[in-house]
């Protein structure tokens, strides 16, 4: 089953993975990846602003998550992301997969979000303490990440 | 025609969304981003970006994807959620 | 900072991951694996018991980890493994990597998991239903798993 | 010497620890194997499994890893945890 959720509150990720795992005798494993919003960079980090596509992010998550359901034996798929105003250390986005195989379960983890930090319409303005704004750049690496998936095709 | 604009170029262009009708000539996403090209010299700049992504009513779209008037079109710098 | 816990009770898989996240605004990435107990053979399994080499497990473990840390750039490692007697459902392990990046935690993760399964002396003995019991065999497929580890050196 | 046993092996063996002084001759793990086959037909059939790992004062080992008395030696088949 997939389950979308884009939305500004907080997730419970253990709430999000006891879902996962709900009473099932036939999961042999359980991927998952979360991301948080980092304050690494040369200025002090105030916030992050998350600006999205409504109607169409849902859209491009639920497709995301089909696609690796046909590419692998998977049980149960959850993503949820967090769009508006997230403060330094504050939950983004929550990856899950349940299979019955770990292999099966890393790799659609992994090609969630390889595929959604490329296709999913999401936009980070970082929010600097100094008052000044930026907007996050895409990064190649990302999209160079996103290749490997059509050429193991 | 809607034509939604989101983040960079969102705020380069001081608007988030358009209507616009469909105009004679306009057939595809690359001949519609020529003829916002001429809105002005922001437009010029800031939809000239080979990088900039396309969606036709809410899916990723190319530069060759065909439109009608219908349509709601959005254009967006790459995106950077996860 | 490496934490290695090999325990007959059950763990907290919310709480493993806020230890992950704790204050910390550097984290970009978390990366997870939690296997369970299945119940998908032939025989309706009544439940697994899990063995192990008191003081090696604990200290394989720690190689493990140690291995993955000098091979990415990682935050925090957290490796939790369950002994004793186990129901279909129950959980057996916990991995959690974070790092600054997706790709290192991914890594690490998987490369955690593959090592645990070829190298921590860990057997699995299942009761079933009916009375009858069964080791479980170690897979092939684990051992080629973890040698493309080598492979990549 | 401590020998213990574990998993499948153990049961085998009926037991899970044995303590033996290390025998003039018996220098490494293959020799040590060769040794406790000796002890009756369940030890040679048991412990003829090519697959069996053996660790060394609780690190893992090979068939050539030299043995002192005060070893504690550790013999199983393939691990089957996570």
């Amino acid at each position: 089953m997939i389950t979308i959720a884009v939305q500004a509150a907080d997730f419970d990720t253990g709430q999000e993975i006891r879902q996962l795992q709900a009473d099932r005798t036939d999961v042999g494993g359980i991927a998952i990846f979360t991301g948080q919003v980092r304050d690494t960079g040369d200025k002090p980090l105030g916030f992050m602003h998350l600006e999205h596509y409504p109607g169409m992010t849902e859209a491009s998550l639920q497709q995301t998550a089909e696609q690796a359901a046909q590419r692998w034996p998977l049980i149960d798929i959850r993503i949820v992301h967090r769009i508006g105003d997230l403060l330094p250390g504050d939950q983004i986005v929550f990856v899950g997969v349940s299979s019955i195989h770990r292999e099966a379960a890393f790799n659609a983890c992994e090609f969630i979000m390889d595929h959604l930090k490329t296709h999913a319409p999401f936009w980070k303005k970082e929010y600097y303490r100094d008052g000044s704004t930026q907007w996050v750049e895409a990064k190649n690496t990302d999209q160079q990440r996103n290749a490997r998936w059509d050429q193991h095709n | 025609m809607k034509i939604l604009f989101f983040g960079n170029l969102r705020e380069q262009l001081g608007t988030g969304e358009i209507e616009l009708p469909l105009a004679p000539g306009t057939n595809n996403i690359a001949e519609l981003l020529e003829a916002l090209k001429q809105r002005g010299s922001e437009w010029q700049q800031a939809l000239s970006a080979g990088s900039l992504l396309c969606a036709v009513n809410q899916t990723m779209a190319t530069r060759d994807t065909l439109l009608e008037d219908s349509d709601e079109v959005a254009l967006f710098p790459p995106v950077t959620g996860g």
